[in-house]
């Protein structure tokens, strides 16, 4: 079988989903004759016709409530975000409306948000943002953050199969870097279990997205040059969090780093260590500590991205201080 | 597309109703202005928890509309639309064990007043505060009906104010541009809380906000029961002939506080008598259906009695109803898992807090 | 003097700061004739006028943007939110335009966004939130949340004073349940110092908010009955924390309670936690511990609100146990 | 209030514009195109850090609109406008500088193509992405006018697109119900990105959105220079006399993708042919000029010459500016502090990691 970049993963199970099940239909701004700003939908539109596949206003809300009501009707509408940080735009209603339906009226609200996050591309303050933590304090939503080709494909169709809104993020510094043999037939990846990336003894690290990648390339120098064997674990869903799995890594190395691209402050690392602190608090051999972007908007500029931004040394040089502690 | 103007209260005119349904109005607001009444009482006993929100002076509004549609069509109320509920199915029962927040009520207890909802045989949906946000939902919940080719029709209630969220806005834009089967009532009764409708917005007419989504808007008098459901059941027939999105406006007065506790000191003196004295959306019903309608007074009268009745057994069930058992505040944030575990430091979780003791390996680890 | 309640307390601060400064004016929905739905802004209307008291349509984001647009004219603009939960509307413009005007284009942006957050008063679930932790991973906001009425005047003058955006949380529950003496002259409280609210050595609790007060009435149960000597840190400003603080108390007693009304998932307990675990995990004897409101939209009726939210005996029970380890 | 329908492109209307500001807005109009065409070439060169967004065929709306404003009077451009900010005082150099994301760029570095701004000497403010949002932004800028009466005016623009957002919405609204002194221009290119305006909204006429709000409403040919000249004058003359706001439609059409790499397959064969041949603003006004106006084309010329050397100047010294230094990010983010500190793991910053290696008196405490 062929390799299939991270993007192109996604459209496939978008493509098997909406084969599968009619009720199933996405809405976004351009994602029709136009395939969506990064090509994401590209071909749906032949393939299921302008009922399944709308081009909506510039109003995030608005589409974003549309989905709600025709999700109460039960359809599973599918909603891309031409960029996360326009999320945002769609706060109140998701955070209010859509998170609150199933408790406050038993309404079922099955939706996904989708749409590509994150930094490392130039994009500037406007069209490099990681909203994920935002969403973190809001029951009734999920998270999910794949980080390869294999999880976004299965998580994809495990986010519009899921009974509850599921919000998406896709790293668009993925989109087409990454790619693998995916496995076949109907693969689905169930949300709320962590990955294991890369086994180690010596010292975990806990992470996400683009950053796992960043991770595993610090796991490998660290190997290589020091002779650490250090564990990545891939959160990949955020909401509901895998405590299982981030106890066991935290048993079995007792020292963590955990690494996002989202600023430090009030990011998602914060979480993780106060579980880590309620879970696991006497396996600690060290402080948890965090890798993750300055806490300052994210600038366009390559040397200004590249200084906020984590990059690979700064994991290796914090997992050597984390070592040695 | 033009806008066009119709205040249709001219009381000769044909209404298409007959005089069972002439009565039905009548019934629907008597109830719903008397269930207020009894929740009036109900909260001065301090049986209400937390606000009261009334639709005084604003029934024939609220009734008229939700009596043009059928009872597949969905219908999204807001907070002065009591009677529309009731029309579209709600029971006085529901409402009072709602606004006494009892384990049985629609919401069981989750949430307050007519918030709430039934989208699977009466076809109502619950609102949420935020206001402007229904008017999305209300496109989407439309827009399926499009997608499956339902004959089936949605009618969204905003209030003057709400007409300047920017939900609103998106919502009604979305529907406009998809032709979706929705009717958007915008009851006018001139305050949005303490806010007069000149501050609000500049324009004279909020059925000219129409124009600028391309689709038809139209206005009458929403005081007149016949005038408010003529109006809204040709925008409904509209909608289920696939022609897409209108706007109505009704024209009412707020004779109420924003809720009970507010005492409209913000209003012009006489401003609230003369609305009441000079255009009760009842009293002018009741004219109507004695003088040309030909009904006699005594016929009301025992819809009256009727209404009450209904009321005092309702209010008798809904006082003995239970609250709700404290833990069902766990069960049903998500389909999966279906409850939330109870907290650690809580009183008979044992279990969690014995979880996170310290292990029987102190000091040393397990890993 | 006389005592003033909480409420009064921020009219208090904001009268003087008009008076002083004729660059401050307040926008919001209610807030001229009316005095406001808590009547925080009473009176104001008859003193300053209509262009400075200003009822705005039903529009967050427009009062809230327009805000920005005066402050980066000179302006000082204070908006009211009639309840916190409506400051979801306005979270684009807030995160994206008003938090990143002075970073990206040098814009001045000073202003206040404040209005009655938190539950404990039968408001149901959109009328009794804690959005706090929604904003902490924003660089560019001030966040600050007074418990006393003498912070509430001291930090609201800051707040408009400050050359940016603060927001400025007032928690409903204690507008007209605690009142005190005020200090004299112009009692102004800086952003970004935490106040020790009870001193201890046994054990810490760190907090903010209507959770205060619960904390002192545990720690003085605990005192009584068990002997325990509580500290009780209220936190008051969140953005910036109060880092020094933090660590000052966490070393004195080396146990840690962190409670808050918010969620405990994604709640700002996680951020204090991760803090302590990175300046002063040494320090710990105990694993710091979280108690904070169940995972679930804060339902309505009574008995289903007392269950969700944090009470009195919960941070005892867990004060006990942290005590005991 | 009736919304005015004025297509006034009627070349024999006397403008109210001197020679020497005929000249002004072909100078202005050929400056944008011909940086745009600049910034082409070091886009291809891979110089440009980003995106590239081009205004071809717009260049008369921008330039027309914002030729109307007064240096005083405050401009809030959008990816469309780099025509309104060379107008209203913003150099090529800057313009070149941000694109390349140069240190001593307007925004050193920390925002990208034309989103910057300067309100202390020139007055425009500079966009971020979300569309909307400047337009209560500019709601704001123009209410501190009001409130402080000062003679001052401002003008903020948004795409067909932009007015479905709901910060449009509000912001106008607010506007309007405070009488801001505020000119709002839709610029209708027919598209936003790929969707074209019948997707956006089903009105034919944007302009007719000013009655929902309850102000005027003009409509101008965006591509004849001196009717949208014309047409924002008028408003910001209305503006300037406390009459409120206007809402401005002008329309025109994008010839070039959303951005450089968009190779618009979704438009109809021939459109963009015909826009160019037939409704260029630049041949349309340089027909103009040497028609009815009587310009001879050498000076035309004269000015393009004059242009193109402005340019060459400018990219000379922006190509050699240094990028950002690095830690010039840390600054600015508040007044106080000043600067966030280095996080603790990066190379160089030893004080803080210092801050928390394990203290000296290990295992025991010092508090
Ligand atoms: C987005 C939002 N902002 C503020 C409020 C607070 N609020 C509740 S009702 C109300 C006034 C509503 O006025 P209107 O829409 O005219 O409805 P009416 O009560 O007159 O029927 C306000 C401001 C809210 N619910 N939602
Ligand atoms: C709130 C928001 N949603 C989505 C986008 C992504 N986006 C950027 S430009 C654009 C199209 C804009 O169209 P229009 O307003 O007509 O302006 P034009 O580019 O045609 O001048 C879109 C959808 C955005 N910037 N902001
Ligand atoms: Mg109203
Ligand atoms: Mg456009």
């Amino acid at each position: 079988m062929a390799e299939v970049t991270y993007l192109e993963a996604i459209r496939q199970g978008l493509y098997e989903e909406m084969e599968r099940d009619p009720s199933v239909f996405c809405m976004g701004e351009d994602i029709g004759a136009y395939g969506g700003a990064f090509k994401v939908t590209d071909g749906l539109l032949e393939r299921f016709g302008a009922d399944r596949v709308i081009d909506t206003p510039i109003s995030e809300t608005g589409f974003v409530g549309a989905a709600a009501g025709a999700a109460h009707m039960g359809m599973r509408p599918v909603c891309e975000m031409q960029f996360i940080d326009f999320l945002s735009c769609a706060y109140s209603i998701l955070t209010n409306y859509v998170a609150t339906a199933r408790y406050r009226a038993f309404l079922p609200c099955p939706m996904v948000v989708r749409g590509p996050s994150g930094g490392y591309v130039r994009g500037g303050p406007f069209h490099s943002q990681n909203p994920e933590a935002a969403f973190l304090h809001t029951p009734g939503l999920k998270i999910v953050y794949p980080s390869t080709a294999s999880d976004a494909k299965g998580m994809i169709k495990s986010a519009v199969r899921d009974d509850d809104c599921v919000l998406f993020f896709e790293h668009k510094y993925l989109y087409r870097r990454i790619k693998e043999e995916l496995p076949e037939g109907d693969h689905v990846v169930p949300i709320g279990k962590a990955r294991l990336a890369r086994e180690g003894k010596d010292l975990s690290i806990i992470t996400y997205a683009a950053t796992v990648w960043k991770s595993l390339e610090a796991a490998e120098q660290l190997e290589r040059e020091d002779g650490l064997s250090v564990e990545v674990l891939d959160l990949r869903s955020l909401l509901p969090m895998d405590d299982e799995a981030i106890v066991a890594t935290v048993k079995k190395t007792s020292r963590v780093l955990i690494v996002h691209e989202d600023t430090a402050t009030g990011g998602i690392a914060g979480e993780i260590t106060a579980r880590i602190n309620e879970l696991a608090f006497e396996w600690l051999d060290a402080p948890v500590r965090r890798v993750a972007a300055h806490d300052v908007p994210l600038p366009y500029a390559p040397q200004l991205e590249d200084f906020v931004l984590p990059q690979t040394p700064d994991i290796v040089r914090a997992a050597r201080w984390l070592a040695a502690y | 597309m033009a806008v066009t103007s119709a205040l249709a209260s001219d009381p000769a005119a044909r209404p298409g109703l007959s005089r069972d349904q002439l009565l039905d109005l009548y019934y629907w607001m008597r109830l719903t202005r008397s269930l207020e009444e009894r929740l009036v009482n109900l909260y001065r006993q301090t049986k209400v928890v937390g606000g009261l929100f009334r639709s005084l002076g604003q029934e024939a509004c609220a009734v008229g509309s939700a009596y043009a549609l059928r009872r597949e069509d969905v219908l999204s109320p807001l907070i002065r639309n009591l009677g529309s509920m009731l029309v579209k199915g709600a029971t006085p029962l529901e409402v009072l064990k709602q606004y006494m927040a009892k384990g049985d009520s629609p919401t069981r207890g989750r949430e307050l007043n007519i918030h709430f909802g039934d989208v699977v045989d009466r076809n109502f949906v619950g609102q949420i505060s935020h206001l402007g946000d229904m008017v999305p939902v209300m496109a989407g919940v439309t827009l399926s009906f499009k997608l499956r080719q339902e004959p089936r029709v949605g009618l969204v209630y905003v209030g003057d104010g709400a007409t300047s969220t920017g939900a609103f806005h998106e919502g009604i834009n979305f529907a406009a541009v998809q032709r979706c089967p929705l009717v958007v009532v915008v009851e006018n009764n001139r305050y949005a809380y303490s806010t007069p409708i000149a501050k609000q917005c500049a324009a004279e007419r909020l059925a000219d906000k129409a124009a600028g989504y391309g689709i038809p808007g139209v206005r009458a008098d929403g005081n007149d029961v016949v005038a408010a459901y003529q109006v809204t059941r040709d925008a409904v027939a509209r909608a289920r002939r696939g022609e897409g999105v209108t706007l109505v406006e009704l024209l009412t007065y707020r004779r109420k506080g924003h809720a009970e506790h507010d005492n409209q000191s913000y209003v012009v003196a006489g401003e609230i008598d003369r609305w009441a004295r000079e255009n009760d959306p009842l009293d002018r019903y009741v004219q109507r259906l004695t003088g040309s309608d030909g009904i006699a007074t005594a016929e009301l009268q025992a819809i009256d009695t009727r209404v009450l009745a209904e009321i005092d057994e309702a209010t008798d069930i809904a006082e003995r109803s239970a609250p709700p058992e404290p833990r069902d505040c766990l069960t049903g944030v998500y389909a999966d898992p279906p409850a939330a575990p109870a907290l650690w430091y809580r009183e008979g979780v044992q279990s969690a807090v014995d979880r996170h003791e310290r292990p029987a390996s102190w000091g040393t680890h397990d890993g």
